[in-house]
C-alpha cells in the first residue's frame, strides 16, 4: 500500500529549530501564566501551581507516550481505556493481598502486554492503528467492567492513596513523576539510535527497512511505551483517586492526542519531540484550571478549548511554515 | 458580592444538575453570595471533579458545596479541602468525616421507592405483583446509579420475591442505546412486565421504547428523575411512575447551609431531602408539581 | 581527516563482512534458476547469470523485462519464488535487507529510498550510527558525512534535510550511502535518470574508483552509451528472461537492441521536419520561486527544449507557467493574447498540458488503477451530464495503453505494482488524449527503454503534425540536442543561451549549463 | 514526500473485484443473520427485522458520509458531536415555531456550514483533519450545551416524532432514510467524475491537483457531505428520541470509522465504497441485537464487538490480500 503526501511543508526539525520551536510553544504557555496573574489573585499561588502541575502530570506522560507512536505514523486510541483498565487490574492486585510494589510492577507488565498486542496487530495481521487500539479501547473497557462487575474496588493502603497527594521538595509527586519519564524518554528519543530509528520508521518505512532497521520491532517498541507510559498513568490514577474504576479516564486518548499535537508533533510522523508534548499538556491543563478560577461557565470551557486547539495548532504551522 | 460559595456538581451537562445550580444560583441572589458553578462534564469523570475541587479551594472560598461523584475517590481530596473551608456535601456522601453538613438523598432508598412503585404499577396491570421486569442503567461505574440498582434489586429480593429481574443490562449513556435494548428486551421476552429506568436520559429512551410500541398497558417503567419529555410520557402512559427527588432545594440549602457554616453557625449535620414517586394520579398535587416543574431559568 | 576509503574500511572492520574474499575475475555471486512471480505474473522466469568479482557488469533491458526485480531479489527486498543464489561459492538466503548488508551486498534503488524528514548525515548513517556508550555521536556523524561528500565531490550539505533536496540530488546521496558502507557488490539502478551529464560523470569516475578497489559493480540503465563506456560485461533481460551475457568489447548497440526488442530498430531518435506554424506561446520576463526573467516563444509543430543541470530552474519554470506556482513577474502571451494563468485548470483549459518530472510524486496515484490515472485530465470529456460513460473510459484508457505498449494485463491494475518505465508511460499517456495545444513535457523519458523512447518520439512527431507545439524538459542532452527545432539552456534559474537546432555542439551546450 | 512500500499487495479495486468483496461482507452479515435466528426464535420476527434495520439506520448513514473523507485520506471526527448538536438546534427551531420543515433545512445548513468550516480549516489554514474535527467536536458539544443549558428540548411536534418510528411498505422508514442517501451517494461516488477525483486526491493530492482536479474544491466537498449526513442524522435522531440533546451521540464517530473500516475502506485513503460502510454498520447492529436478543452481559457485549472488530478487519485483509 502506498501512502503519499506530496507538499512537504515541514521543515527541518533540526536541534536548533527544534529549541526554537519549544521555546516558542513555553513563550506561549508562560504567556498564559501572565494572563492568568494579572486577570486572577490566585493563580500564582503556591497552592494553584502545585494544582496546575498535578493536573497537568498524567495527560503530559500520556501524550508523551503518545507522540512515540505518532512519530511512526501511527496512533493509539487505546491509552484512556488502558489507564481505567489498570487502575482496576492495581487495585484488584493490592486488594487481593499482592505487596504494592510487585502489584505495581504487574500492572505495568500488564501495559507492555497490551502494547505487544498492538504491535502484534499491526506487524504481524496488517490491521490499521487506528483500527487495533480502537478494539483494544471497546475490549479492556469490558473486561475492566467484568472485573469490577461494573462498579469500583476500594484501596484500602494509605500509604498508596497518599502518594498522589504528596510533595517532595515543594513539587507535587505527580510531577516528579513527569520528570522521572520524561528524562530517560529524551535520552531515547533524540539521543539514542532507537530514536532516530522511530523517525526513519514514520518518514519512509520502506527506507528504514532497507538500512537494516528492524521496522517491526521499532513498531512494536513504540506501541509497547505508549501502552506502559498509560499503565503508568493507570497506577497515578488509582493513587490520585484511591480506586480502581474502568470507566475512569474517557476521552483521554483525544486529550492526549491534541496535547501532543499542540505540542508540534505531526500526525503524519516523523516529526516530534519529547518537550512538546508535556508543554502541550501544561497548555490544555492551564486552560482548564484558568477557566475554573475566572468562573467560566464549563460549557464555555469547551468551546474555548476547542477554539484555542485550531489557533494554537494553526500559529505553529504558520511559524513552521515561515522558518 | 465579596462572599464566594462555589457549587460543584457531578456533572453539568444533565438536566438533574442545572435544577441543582438554579436552586444554588437563586439562593446566591437570595443571599448576596457569589456562587461560582462548577462540575465535571460526567458523573464517571472523577479525577476531573477532583481537579475541580482543588482549583475551587485556591479561590480562598468561603465554603465549597459538592457533591462527591464516587464515594471512597472523594474522601481524601475533601477532607484535604476542609484543612482551608468548610465544605457541604449534597446529593452522595463520601469517605469522609470533614464535612460540616450532608443534605443528601439516598439513592438506595430511591431505589427502594422504585421497585414499590412497579411492584404497585404492576399490580394495578395485572392484578398480581409477578412476572419478568429488567433494569437498565445508563453507564457503569458511577456511584449514584449502583446505589439506586442495588436498592431496586435488594427491595425486590425481598418484598417482591415473585418478580424475576431477567435482564440486568448497562447502557453507554445514550438515549438511543437505552431505545435499541429495550426494543430488543421486548423482542426477546414477550413476557416482561416492568421496567426499571434508574436515570433520566435512560427513561427518556426506555420510555420511547414504549410508546413506540404502545406497550403503555402491558410493560410499566418507572424512571428516576423529571424533564419534559417523562413528565409527557408520564401523562400519555408510556412510563408508569418516576422517582423524583428535591434537587433544587439541595442546591438552594445547600449555598445556604455554607453560608452559615462559613460564619459559624450552627448548622444540622443530615438533611434528608427526600424521594418522592410521581405517578399520573399524583401529578396534580402541588407539592409534587413543584417538583417536577422546578424553577430553572 | 578522514576520506571515504577510511570511513569505508571502518564499516567493513566494523560489520565483520563475512566475504572471503574472492580473487579477481571468478565467480563473486551467481544466480541459479533465479526466480521470481507476483500472483500470477513472471516478473523473473529462472535465471542463471554470474557476476564475476571487480568487474562492471551492466544488466540492459526493456521496461518490465525485471531488471528491478533482480536487484530486490539480490538485496533482500523481497523473496524469491525458487532459485538459488551463490555468494563466494557458498548458497545464501538474503531474506532480509540485513543479510545482504551484511554480505556487503549494496543497492541504489531506481527509486530514490531514503527518509525526507532526516538530514542527509543522518540518512547516510542510518542504520549504521556512531555510538558512544549507546548514545549517539551527532556531530561526528555530520562532520563524516560531510567528509564524505566532499570527496565525492557532490558539494550537499550534510546538516540539510533530505526532503529540501532535488530528486536528483537524493540520488546523489543514495550514492554516497552505497559507496560508504564497506560494499563489495554494489548494484545501480538506473542511478543517472535524474542525473544531468556534469553529475553523470561525478558518478561515473565514482564507480571507477570503486571497482579499483575490488568492488563488483553492476549496472542497470536504458543509456547504451553509458553501458558501452563503462561496462566490461553486459546481461540482457526480456520478458523476465535472461537472454544473453555479452563481453562488452564482443558486441555492438545494434546486437543488445536486437536481443532486447526482439527486432532491430533502424534510429531512436524520430525527427521529421514539420514547418513551424504560428505562434502558441509567448512567455516575456517571467519570474517567479526558482527561475528569473525567462523569454520565449513556442510556435505550432516545433519542439523547444530546455537544457540545464540539475536545479537549473526548467521544473520550476514549468510549474510557473502551468500555474502551480505562483509568478512574480513576466507576461503570458497565448496565441496572441495576454492572459493570466492562476492555476492548473485555467492552463489546461487554455489547451496546455504538463507531464511532470516526478512520476511518484507529482504524476500517478499509485494505489489507483492505471485506468483511472490514465483518464484523470479528461473524465470532462468522458462524462455525459454528470456521470461518466464506462465505455469511453474503458476505450481510452486502452488506446494509450496499446499506443504506449504499456505492459500490463488490464487497466484496472494498479499503478504501484508497474515497473518504473512503464509507470513512466502511463505518466505520459494521461496527456497524449488531452487534446492540448501545448504539451510540457519534464524529462518524459526517464527510465523508459530504447525502444519505447523511439515510440514516444513519434507520438510527439504525431502531436506536432496536429498542430501542437512542445516544450521538452531534459537533463540527457542527446534527446533534447536531436529532438529539439530551438534548444534554450537554463543556469541557476536564467535562461542563459538558446540555439536553433544543430547550430552548437554538444561541448558549447554543457559549458553554457555549467557556466565556463 | 513519499512513503513507500514496495510490495504491493493490495490490488485493482476494480468493479467485479469491489463487487465480490462486498458479496463476501454481505456473506458475513447472512452468516450472522442465520447464526442468530438457529440462537434465537425471536430473531426472524418482522418486529426484529424492523428494529435492527432501524438500529442500523443511523451509523449507517453517518459511516457512509465518513467514507467520502476517509477516501480523501482524512478523518471527521466531529461526527458524533454534530449529530448532538444539530438535534439541539432542530428540536430549538421547531420549538420555536418555525415550520417543521425549514427547520429541516435550516438544520441541514447547519451541517453544510459545519463541513465548510472544516473544509476551511483544512484547505486554508492547513490543519490536520484530525485536530480540526477534534476541535470542532469539543466546541459543538460546548454550544449546544450551553443552547440547551445543559438539558434537554422536548419536541412537541407528534407527526415529526412520529415519523421515525413509521413503517413504509412494512419497511421502517429510517431504513428507507438510508436507501434515500444511499442511492445518490452511489452514482456520486461511483459513477460521476466527482468520484473519481475523490479517490484521486486520497491517493495522490499533488498528481491530482496537476492532472486539473480542483484538490480543494473536492476536500470541501468530502466534509461538507460527511456533515451534512451528520445533521441529517441529527434530524433523525431528533425524530427517533423526540428530544434535542446536545450530549447525544457521543461516541458514534468511532463506531462510524469503525462500520467503514469494516466495509472495506483504507484510512490510507483512496479505497472505499458505497455499499461498503453499510453493510460495516449493520454488521456492527447485528452483534448488539444478537447479544441483547441472547441476553449477554453488557460488558461481555463490549468485549465481544472489539474482538469481531479485529477478526473481521483481519479476514477482510487476508482476502483482499490474496485475491
Ligand atoms: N509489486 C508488484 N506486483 C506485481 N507485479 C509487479 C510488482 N513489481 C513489479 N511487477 C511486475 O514485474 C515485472 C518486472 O518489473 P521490474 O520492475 O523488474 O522491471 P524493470 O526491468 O526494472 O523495468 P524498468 O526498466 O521499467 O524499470 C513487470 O511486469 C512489473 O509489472
Ligand atoms: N518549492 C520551492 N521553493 C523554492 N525553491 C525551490 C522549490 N523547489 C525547488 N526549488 C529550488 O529551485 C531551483 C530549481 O529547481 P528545478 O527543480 O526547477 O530545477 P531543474 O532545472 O528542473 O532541475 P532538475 O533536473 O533537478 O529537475 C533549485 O535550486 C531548487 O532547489
Ligand atoms: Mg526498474
Ligand atoms: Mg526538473
Amino acid at each position: 500500500m502506498t501512502v503519499t503526501t506530496t507538499e512537504v511543508t515541514a521543515p527541518a526539525p533540526g536541534r536548533r529549530m527544534n529549541i526554537l520551536f519549544s521555546l516558542t510553544l513555553i513563550g506561549l504557555l508562560l504567556f498564559l501564566w501572565i494572563l492568568l496573574g494579572i486577570w486572577t489573585v490566585s493563580f500564582w499561588t503556591p497552592l494553584n501551581i502545585s494544582n496546575l502541575l498535578r493536573q497537568g502530570a498524567m495527560t503530559a506522560i500520556l501524550a508523551l507516550g503518545q507522540t512515540f507512536v505518532i512519530i511512526t505514523a501511527g496512533i493509539d486510541l487505546s491509552v484512556g481505556a488502558i489507564v481505567g483498565f489498570t487502575s482496576v487490574i492495581l487495585a484488584w492486585l493490592i486488594q487481593a493481598g499482592v505487596p504494592l510494589w510487585l502489584s505495581i510492577v504487574l500492572t505495568l507488565l500488564m501495559g507492555v502486554a497490551i502494547g505487544v498486542f498492538h504491535g502484534f496487530g499491526i506487524v504481524r495481521m496488517g490491521l490499521p492503528p487506528f483500527i487495533i487500539t480502537l478494539a483494544t479501547l471497546t475490549s479492556l473497557r469490558g473486561i475492566g467492567l467484568l472485573i469490577t462487575n461494573g462498579s469500583t474496588i476500594n484501596i484500602t493502603n494509605e500509604g498508596f492513596t497518599n502518594f498522589a497527594r504528596a510533595d517532595f521538595f515543594g513539587v507535587p509527586s505527580l510531577f516528579w513523576m513527569v520528570i522521572l519519564v520524561a528524562i530517560p524518554a529524551y535520552f531515547f528519543l533524540h539521543l539514542s539510535r532507537w530514536g532516530r530509528y522511530l523517525f526513519a520508521v514514520g518518514s519512509n518505512r520502506e527506507a528504514a527497512r532497507l538500512s537494516g532497521v528492524n521496522v517491526n520491532r521499532m513498531i512494536y517498541l513504540a506501541y509497547i511505551l505508549s501502552a506502559t507510559c498509560a499503565a503508568f498513568v493507570g497506577v497515578l490514577l488509582a493513587s490520585r483517586i484511591g480506586i480502581g474504576n474502568a470507566t475512569q479516564a474517557d476521552g483521554w486518548e483525544l486529550q492526549a492526542i491534541a496535547s501532543s499535537v499542540i505540542g508540534g508533533t505531526s500526525l503524519f510522523g516523523a516529526i516530534g519531540s519529547v518537550q512538546g508534548p508535556l508543554i502541550g499538556a501544561f497548555i490544555l491543563a492551564t486552560i482548564n484550571n484558568g477557566a475554573n478560577l475566572l468562573n467560566v461557565n464549563s460549557f464555555w470551557q469547551r468551546i474555548i478549548t476547542g477554539v484555542l486547539i485550531i489557533v494554537i495548532v494553526y500559529f505553529d504551522q504558520l511559524r513552521r511554515r515561515r522558518m | 458580592a465579596d462572599v464566594t460559595i462555589p457549587i460543584i456538581v457531578k456533572d453539568t451537562t444533565s438536566f438533574y444538575w442545572q435544577i441543582v445550580l438554579a436552586g444554588a444560583r437563586k439562593a446566591g441572589k437570595d443571599l448576596g453570595v457569589k456562587v461560582p458553578e462548577l462540575g465535571a462534564q460526567s458523573e464517571s469523570d472523577i479525577n476531573g471533579q477532583i481537579s475541580i475541587l482543588e482549583n475551587a479551594v485556591a479561590g480562598k472560598p468561603a465554603a465549597v458545596v459538592i457533591s462527591p461523584t464516587e464515594f471512597k475517590a472523594l474522601g481524601k481530596p475533601v477532607d484535604e479541602a476542609a484543612k482551608s473551608v468548610p465544605v457541604i456535601g449534597i446529593d452522595s456522601g463520601a469517605d469522609s468525616k470533614a464535612f460540616t453538613s450532608f443534605l443528601t438523598t439516598d439513592n438506595v432508598q430511591g431505589g427502594r421507592i422504585a421497585a414499590d412503585g412497579l411492584a404497585a404499577a404492576i399490580k394495578t396491570a395485572t392484578g398480581k405483583d409477578s412476572g419478568d421486569i429488567a433494569i437498565i442503567t445508563s453507564l457503569p461505574g458511577v456511584g449514584s446509579l449502583d446505589q439506586r440498582r442495588e436498592g431496586f434489586l435488594d427491595q425486590i429480593k425481598t418484598k417482591y420475591p415473585n418478580l424475576k429481574v431477567i435482564a440486568d443490562k448497562y447502557a453507554d449513556g445514550q438515549a438511543t442505546t437505552g431505545l435499541n435494548m429495550m426494543t430488543d428486551l421486548i423482542t426477546a421476552n414477550p413476557t416482561l412486565v416492568g421496567v426499571f429506568a434508574s436515570n433520566l436520559i435512560m427513561a427518556q429512551g426506555v420510555g420511547q421504547a414504549i410508546a413506540e410500541n404502545k406497550l403503555g398497558d402491558k410493560i410499566k417503567v418507572i424512571g428516576f428523575d423529571s424533564d419534559d419529555k417523562t413528565v409527557g410520557f408520564l401523562k400519555e402512559g408510556a412510563l408508569a411512575g418516576l422517582v423524583v427527588q428535591d434537587p433544587y432545594r439541595m442546591g438552594y440549602d445547600g449555598i445556604k447551609t455554607a453560608l452559615a457554616a462559613s460564619k459559624k453557625e450552627k448548622v444540622e449535620a443530615n438533611v434528608d431531602t427526600g424521594a418522592n414517586l410521581v405517578t399520573k394520579a399524583n401529578m396534580a398535587d402541588p407539592k409534587i408539581d413543584a417538583l417536577i416543574n422546578p424553577k430553572v431559568k | 581527516m578522514t576520506s571515504l576509503e577510511e570511513i569505508s574500511h571502518r564499516h567493513d572492520d566494523s560489520k565483520k563482512t563475512e566475504a572471503t574474499r574472492v580473487p579477481p575475475g571468478s565467480p563473486i555471486l551467481e544466480l541459479v534458476g533465479l526466480q521470481k512471480n507476483y500472483g500470477y505474473v513472471e516478473a523473473l522466469k529462472p535465471a542463471t547469470i554470474s557476476f564475476l568479482a571487480g568487474e562492471i557488469h551492466a544488466i540492459v533491458g526493456e521496461n518490465g523485462a525485471g531488471k528491478s526485480t533482480l536487484i530486490k531479489l539480490l538485496t533482500g527486498v523481497i523473496r524469491r519464488t525458487a532459485g538459488e543464489v551463490v555468494w563466494c561459492g557458498h548458497p545464501v538466503q538474503l531474506a532480509t535487507p540485513n543479510e545482504a548488508i551484511a554480505r556487503g551486498i549494496n543497492a541504489v534503488h531506481q527509486e530514490v529510498v531514503l527518509c525526507p524528514h532526516l538530514t542527509v548525515a543522518a540518512n547516510l548513517f542510518l542504520g549504521d550510527e556512531l555510538n558512544r556508550f549507546g548514545m549517539m555521536r551527532k556531530r561526528e556523524m555530520e562532520k563524516e558525512a560531510q567528509v564524505v561528500l566532499d570527496d565525492l565531490g557532490f558539494g550537499l550539505p550534510a546538516p540539510a534535510l533530505l526532503g529540501s533536496l532535488t530528486i536528483g540530488q537524493q540520488q546523489l546521496v543514495a550514492t554516497a550511502r552505497a559507496a560508504m558502507r564497506g560494499t563489495q557488490f554494489l548494484i545501480f539502478d538506473e542511478p543517472t535518470a535524474y542525473l544531468t551529464r556534469q553529475e553523470s560523470a561525478q558518478l561515473f569516475k565514482l564507480i571507477r574508483r570503486l571497482q579499483s578497489e575490488g568492488v563488483t559493480i553492476v549496472y542497470i540503465s536504458h543509456r547504451m552509451e553509458e553501458v558501452f563506456e563503462l561496462a566490461d560485461r553486459v546481461s540482457v533481460l526480456r520478458d523476465g528472461t535472461h537472454v544473453g551475457t555479452r563481453t562488452i568489447g564482443e558486441t555492438n548497440e545494434n546486437e543488445l537492441i536486437a536481443l532486447m526488442i526482439n527486432r532491430s530498430l533502424e534510429q531512436i531518435y524520430h525527427k521529421e521536419q514539420i514547418p513551424a506554424g504560428e505562434t502558441i506561446l509567448d512567455v516575456r520576463g517571467l519570474s517567479g520561486p526558482g527561475f528569473e526573467d525567462v523569454s520565449l516563444t513556442v510556435r505550432a509543430g516545433e519542439i523547444v527544449g530546455l537544457y540545464g543541470l540539475i536545479g537549473a530552474g526548467r521544473s520550476e519554470f514549468a510549474l510557473g507557467l502551468y500555474g502551480r506556482q505562483p509568478v512574480s513577474a513576466g507576461e503570458i502571451h497565448w496565441q496572441g493574447k495576454k492572459v493570466t494563468i492562476r492555476n492548473e485548470r485555467d492552463a489546461m483549459r487554455l489547451g496546455i498540458a504538463l507531464a511532470p518530472e516526478s512520476r511518484r510524486d507529482q504524476g500517478l496515484c499509485l494505489n489507483l488503477p492505471i485506468g483511472l490515472n490514465i483518464n484523470l485530465p479528461v473524465f470532462e470529456r468522458l462524462s455525459k451530464g454528470p456521470l461518466i460513460s464506462r465505455s469511453d473510459e474503458a476505450t481510452n484508457a486502452d488506446r494509450q495503453i496499446r499506443d504506449l505498449s504499456i505492459k500490463t494485463p488490464t487497466r484496472r491494475v494498479l499503478a504501484s505494482s508497474m515497473s518504473g518505465g512503464n509507470q513512466q508511460k502511463v505518466v505520459i499517456g494521461k496527456w497524449l488524449s488531452h487534446g492540448a495545444r501545448l504539451f510540457i513535457f519534464d524529462e518524459p523519458t526517464v527510465g523508459v527503454d530504447v525502444g519505447t523512447k523511439a515510440e514516444i518520439y513519434r507520438l510527439f512527431a504525431a502531436l506536432l503534425k496536429q498542430g501542437a507545439g512542445i516544450i521538452l524538459i531534459s537533463s540527457y542532452l542527446p534527446e533534447v540536442y536531436e529532438l529539439a527545432d530551438r534548444l534554450h539552456v537554463f543556469r541557476q534559474g536564467h535562461l542563459v543561451a538558446s540555439h536553433d537546432y544543430h547550430k552548437a555542439s554538444h561541448e558549447e551546450v554543457l559549458g553554457e549549463a555549467i557556466g565556463v
